[in-house]
């Protein structure tokens, strides 16, 4: 047992309810420009095969706190990364806020989307950085519509490279009873938005057989896709690397897309549609890695089903997902 | 050794049941700590002991059904046989050792010398990583203290201090002031990190050299070591661990087994891996570790 | 044909003969699946219950009636489009009624019963169409948002009847309800749980004898949530008292001499695993009774 | 006909035959088609029961791929190798029998059901795939086929001692299979030292996962078309556990160092170009402490089986691939 300090008896509470990271809770309109606002969205309704990822944001919250937690209890000063050898602190400012969870209507996509499309613009317009947990894969492109609203206000005329890593390509137009706004189309309708660099759509992790006339819009409209074979032939930095070459063409902002399912369902079997793509967890943080040092001022998280892995370790893996893409904002160098 | 037997009180290894007064020298000693891991999200390293036990059998299946214990490796051809003489002893497991305390981990240190005293090879089943500290407390307690392989995502707070020891596989935060107490020591740290990149050929060859350098070693093995897509049976989770492929390169690739001292395997909770793959990887690591001591060669 | 190889094709519900509307007619049982769970609140997962349910009642050696039955497969939904999802429903139900054959749909949500029964009423022209509902609620709630929602079922069914809730009978309400939907209920035919533990009793005789009298054509909707929870999963929260299988299927017996054209059974959500068959299995008793039910009301 | 639905089921939905193929019975059957029949069968074990859920658990997973019938969707292309098929002849091709009315049936009554069902597809001319079950079904299988027998096995166990029931070991004591005509591939466990010695001895084969890696895939359809011809039928028993554990862990044992996907899919085109007359899936235990709701063994084996069925129906043709 940690001995807790009882002169500062606030320091035994925290506040009811989980937040990402163990952060702060609040409105966006309170956001401090710079830093991150978290928003929720629990929303399975357009995921048409295995249901779960309403659960996702919670589970994201827990387990991202509970790492925090697993670094407090332990009273250190500053902490080492073996992989660099470097020595790290966590942040004690409030880089994060955590906006809670948009309104979801299980009957009306419109209002779901809309509802999300509002809180992620509305962190973007105060200049700080949305991170939208999800829900199914649909939910990225309420949450990348509300960015490119912002996107639009703040940097009119401008446009933004993005990153898709993903199993699939999620780039039909209709998807048979689902019709055209469900988890299989969210990055075609990401690819209508008006102020988004079409031509420099990267999709990393694609796995399997995909669906001919999607692959020959993408690459027709200067798209790139690098399959799950090209990151075990190329090696997970170089595809990351060339990926982001790719995305930034002539951009100075990155939107990221993160489906957890690009890994290996037989290492990350907690999510909605599972692919074999041979994607390592060490592979997959190999990517995060290179795209931490990107300019991301948009990012969301999709597809983290906890109630699909009777392991607990898809929530947990995924919340290890979102520390390295944002260890540099996490921590800091001691 | 019984190749039918299948009694209800599962034995490592099908290892001789006995009691403290049955050692030979040179025999290995098998002793649970069932002692649970007090991460308060992901408990379960009570159950490890038993875990490993059954685990152990699945993994010598095709030497208990063979007749002559022995089976061909149809890779290299090599032919193992499981030796026949008793050189495994298991003595059960330590009755309450919930909650931890000072007193539990001088019992376990206290068996861990007296097993030792009969020079035989201590290996505790644990139970979570306090039971790696008691079996190095145990350890040190005589005149010539033996070397610390530590494979594990983490430093060891009581292996750091040793001299010169030997980490392998560490990954994620690891405390500042472990990390320097551990370069203080003289210690070297292979991380997860290292073997990736460099290979698991150049990993051999200098946990090798580590291992030639010194004349006894005390080895603790940390299931957190492995990725957790790949065993997730452990309180903590290892993302960019080493692959079970790696663990057992690394274990059969270094001739540990007659420079043991002891041994310690830690942090297997199975309930919390549906798959089995963690318990049945800490076994399957478990019996490379021994190598030579369980198994011997058959010309072909 | 070869010499008869024991196959038997994938599983139907009840192992009945699969087919489509051409194989429908006068005194056929027609069977179909309702994937659909967006619409009534909750937990999802009732999307689930048909292929559960066809798991559960096939392939096990069981030998029913099923010479008269048809399984048409799952029915057309669109599971983001309320309105174009209750049009579809509310057609296929007009055009099986349309052969004559008599109809059950086996899972989905609440905002099944409400489109089916539309299509009762198509089908029906002329005639005194009535419900009776077996659930643990009255959903008699008269807060409609845009979009079918559990809590209206039987307001959005009743809204269709001439005669409004008189051709309605309730059964098996349980519990807390709300003040102003357990007024309602007072204009509709009314045997809450604790009187149907003697199917004998007054109560549930008074419905069915008036619904005989007042109605030619009936729609007969089936609750999974009126049973205990131990038996089935509802989308609403749980309820260990509800009935047993038991108590349900003798309720069913006493109705079997009444004119239902369609039954429908939703609410049941299944576990997602394959030999999880204890609460479809039970699920699927009741089905069978539901078609028996339509079977005596082609007679 | 008139039909009742008029749009799209939603996937997960409907009749789950295996990819959706044509519900087909054995009046159906032509020399050309590629039948699906289950056989939900496993012995009587406590410790492995499960392995009878398989045949649904396929079903359902397979599902995914039937974008034959799914006709917003254009063709399907393999993205890393960028190799596209026509799908339009699949729906005339693959059909699914539905299973064997196995349920409640003891070994030998089962036995002899297998054997009928499979001897009437193949006397057909038909070629099957056969959804187990554990790999008790494989010696009935084998013995309902007609004249000598050829057989590629992955994974799965081998006989020993305590392993007699090993359907290599069944057709082997039977004199229904000669040790020549037989390959195994990356076998679950490493073998008992005199079946080794007397299988090799007498002209088996046993290739390691390793070994098997190396074999170039022009290699591997000559080696199956090699022992096609010199038999009357070959037969293909392709168990889970060929798979490495860490990629599913539904079978009873785990092991760690067995095959990929990216081996086995590639494997399993080639091998269909050779004129196997049935594969036989094994091993599938999708009820395994709660992983039925993982689902990664069945999506293993179905996305595997999938290069067999376009290698099987010679529905691959090379697409040019910009260099990366």
């Amino acid at each position: 047992m940690t001995d807790t300090p009882l002169s500062e008896p606030t320091a035994l509470l925290r506040s009811p309810g989980l937040t990402l990271f163990d952060g702060p809770a609040g409105d966006p309109a309170t956001l401090a420009p710079g830093s991150f606002g978290v928003v929720g969205m629990p929303s399975d309704w357009t995921q048409s095969s295995r249901l779960g990822s309403r659960m996702g944001p919670r589970a994201l919250r827990r387990a991202t706190s509970e790492w925090v937690a697993s670094l407090r209890i332990q009273n250190e000063d500053a902490w080492v990364d073996p992989q660099t050898t470097s020595a790290w602190r966590l942040r004690t400012d409030d880089w994060l806020l955590d906006c809670g969870d948009a309104h979801i209507d299980a009957t009306s996509v419109e209002r779901t989307t809309e509802s999300i499309a509002l809180m992620t613009e509305a962190v973007r317009l105060r200049d700080a950085i949305p991170i939208a947990l999800g829900g199914d894969h649909y939910n990225s492109y309420p949450a990348c519509l509300g960015y490119s609203r912002a996107f639009e206000q703040r940097q009119p005329g401008k446009r933004f490279g993005y990153i898709q890593i993903d199993g699939h390509l999620d780039f039909a137009d209709k998807l048979g009873a689902w019709g055209t706004h469900n988890h299989a189309t969210n990055g075609r309708r990401n690819s209508e938005l008006p102020n988004i660099a079409r031509e420099n759509m990267v999709w990393i992790g694609i796995t399997g057989w995909v669906d001919g006339g999607e692959l020959e819009q993408i690459e027709g409209m200067g798209g790139k896709i690098f399959s799950s074979g090209d990151v075990h032939r190329l090696g997970a930095t170089a595809v990351a690397e060339q990926a982001l070459a790719h995305a930034m063409r002539g951009c100075d902002h990155l939107y990221l897309s993160i489906d957890i399912d690009a890994m290996d369902a037989g290492f990350l079997p907690g999510t909605g549609s599972i692919v074999h793509s041979g994607i390592t967890p060490h592979q997959y943080c190999a990517i995060l890695d290179v795209l931490a040092a990107a300019p991301i001022d948009g990012l969301d998280i999709a597809e983290l089903a906890p109630s699909l892995d009777p392991s607990g370790r898809s929530e947990r893996i995924a919340a290890h997902m979102l520390l390295r893409v944002l260890w540099n904002h996490i921590l800091q160098p001691a | 050794m019984s190749s039918t037997s299948n009694l209800a009180a599962t034995r490592f290894a099908n290892a001789e049941f006995g009691t403290l007064d049955d050692f030979s020298p040179k025999a290995i000693v098998i002793l649970g700590v069932p002692v649970d891991s007090p991460a308060p999200q992901r408990p379960g390293t009570a159950a490890g002991p038993l875990g490993l036990r059954e685990a152990s059998h699945a993994v010598l299946q095709p030497y208990l059904s063979s007749p002559s214990q022995t089976v061909t490796d149809i890779e290299t051809d090599r032919r193992t046989r499981l030796r026949g003489d008793s050189v495994l002893l298991d003595i059960g497991d330590l009755v309450a050792c919930n909650p931890w305390s000072p007193t539990v981990s001088q019992t376990v240190a206290a068996l861990v010398g007296e097993i030792v005293a009969h020079r035989a090879i201590p290996l505790l089943l644990g139970g979570d990583g306090r039971v790696a500290g008691a079996l190095l407390d145990g350890l040190f307690t005589e005149g010539q203290p033996p070397a610390c392989l530590v494979l594990s995502n983490k430093l060891m707070p009581a292996a750091s201090t040793s001299k010169a020891p030997l980490f392998v596989g560490a990954n994620g935060l690891q405390p500042a002031t472990l990390w320097n107490a551990c370069r203080d020591a003289g210690g070297t740290i292979l991380s997860a990190e290292d073997i990736h990149a460099n290979g698991i050929e150049a990993a051999i060859d200098s946990i090798a050299a580590y291992v030639r350098a010194n004349e006894r070693l005390a080895c603790c093995l940390d299931l957190e070591i492995l990725d957790a897509g790949h065993a997730a049976g452990t309180p903590g989770i290892n993302v960019g661990g080493l692959t079970p492929e790696q663990l057992m390169a690394i274990l059969s690739g270094v001739p540990l087994a007659e420079k043991l001292a002891g041994i310690a395997v830690v942090n297997v909770a199975p309930a919390l891996d549906p798959r089995g793959l963690t318990e049945f990887a800490a076994a399957e690591a478990l019996l490379a570790l021994l190598g030579t001591r369980l198994f011997e060669r058959v010309a072909t | 044909m070869n010499v008869a190889a024991p196959i038997r094709p994938v599983g139907s519900f009840f192992d009945a003969p699969i087919g489509d509307l051409d194989d429908l007619r006068s005194g056929t049982i027609a069977m179909a699946g309702v994937y659909c769970d967006h619409y009534s609140g909750g937990m999802p997962g009732g999307r689930l219950a048909a292929r559960q349910l066809r798991y559960a009642s096939s392939g096990q050696g069981i030998s029913l009636r099923t010479d008269d039955m048809i399984d048409l497969g799952d029915l057309n939904v669109f599971p983001l489009d309320p309105v174009g999802n209750e049009a579809i429903l509310t057609e296929q139900c007009t055009r099986i009624l349309a052969t004559g054959a008599n109809f059950l749909a086996l899972g989905g949500d609440y905002s099944v019963s409400p489109a089916l029964f539309a299509g009762l009423r198509a089908a029906s022209p002329g005639k005194s169409i009535g419900l009776i509902r077996i659930s643990r609620r009255l959903d008699l709630s008269d807060v409609f948002e845009a979009t079918p929602r559990r809590d209206t079922a039987t307001t959005r069914i009743a809204a269709q009847i001439p005669n409004g809730l008189s051709n309605v009978a309730l059964l098996g309400a349980a519990g807390l309800q709300s003040a102003e939907e357990y007024e309602w209920a007072t204009d509709a035919l009314f045997a809450p749980r604790t009187e149907l533990h003697d199917v004998n009793g007054a109560s549930l005789s008074i419905c069915r004898d008036k619904m005989m009298d007042c109605c030619d054509a009936i729609f007969l909707s089936v609750d999974a949530d009126a049973l205990n929870t131990r038996i089935s999963q509802t989308a609403i929260q749980s309820d260990g008292r509800g009935m047993s299988t038991e108590r349900l299927l003798a309720v069913l017996e006493t109705l079997q001499d009444l004119p239902v054209r369609v039954a429908d059974l939703t609410g049941h959500l299944p576990d997602l695993d394959l030999p999880g068959q204890f609460s479809s299995a039970a699920i699927a008793v009741v089905g069978y009774a539901l078609a028996e039910i339509l079977r005596a009301a082609t007679r | 006909m008139s039909a009742l639905r008029t749009a799209p089921l939603p996937r997960m939905a409907g009749d789950l035959t295996f990819m959706r193929a044509k519900r087909a019975t054995l009046d159906d059957l032509r020399a050309d088609s590629l039948a699906v029949i289950g056989i939900p069968f496993e012995r009587d074990t406590i410790a492995a029961s499960g392995c009878r859920f398989g045949p649904r658990a396929l079903r359902e997973t397979s599902v995914y791929f039937g974008w034959h019938v799914n006709a917003q969707f254009s063709h399907p292309v393999d993205i890393d190798a960028r190799k596209q098929i026509s799908t339009s002849s699949i729906h005339d091709r693959l059909v699914d029998l539905g299973d064997v009315a196995i349920a409640g049936h003891l070994p030998p009554a089962a036995n002899t059901m297998i054997q009928s069902a499979i001897g009437e597809i193949h006397a057909c001319g038909a070629s099957t795939i056969i959804l187990g079950g554990d790999d008790s079904i494989v010696a009935p299988a084998a013995t309902a086929c007609e004249g000598s027998l050829g057989l590629l096995q992955f994974g799965g166990t081998l006989p020993s001692v305590d392993k007699e029931d090993a359907p290599l070991g069944q057709l082997l004591a039977s004199k229904r299979l000669r040790p020549s005509n037989a390959v195994v591939v990356a076998p679950a466990q490493n073998p008992d030292t005199n079946f080794a010695d007397e299988f090799e001895n007498a002209g088996g084969r046993l290739l390691t996962a390793r070994k098997f890696r190396r074999l170039p895939a022009a290699k591997l359809t000559g080696l199956a078309r090699n022992l096609g011809n010199s038999v009357d039928t070959l037969l293909l028993h392709f168990d889970i556990s060929v798979f490495s554990a860490a990629l599913h862990g539904m079978t009873q044992t785990p092991r760690f160092g067995g095959l990929t996907i990216r081996d086995m899919q590639p494997a399993l085109t080639a091998i269909g170009q050779a004129p196997v007359a049935g594969l036989i899936v094994t091993g599938l235990n999708p009820t395994k402490n709660g992983l039925s709701v993982v689902k990664t063994g069945q999506r293993l084996i179905v996305t595997a089986l999938l290069g067999y069925i376009y290698g099987r129906l010679g529905l691959l043709s090379s697409l040019q691939r910009e260099d990366i």
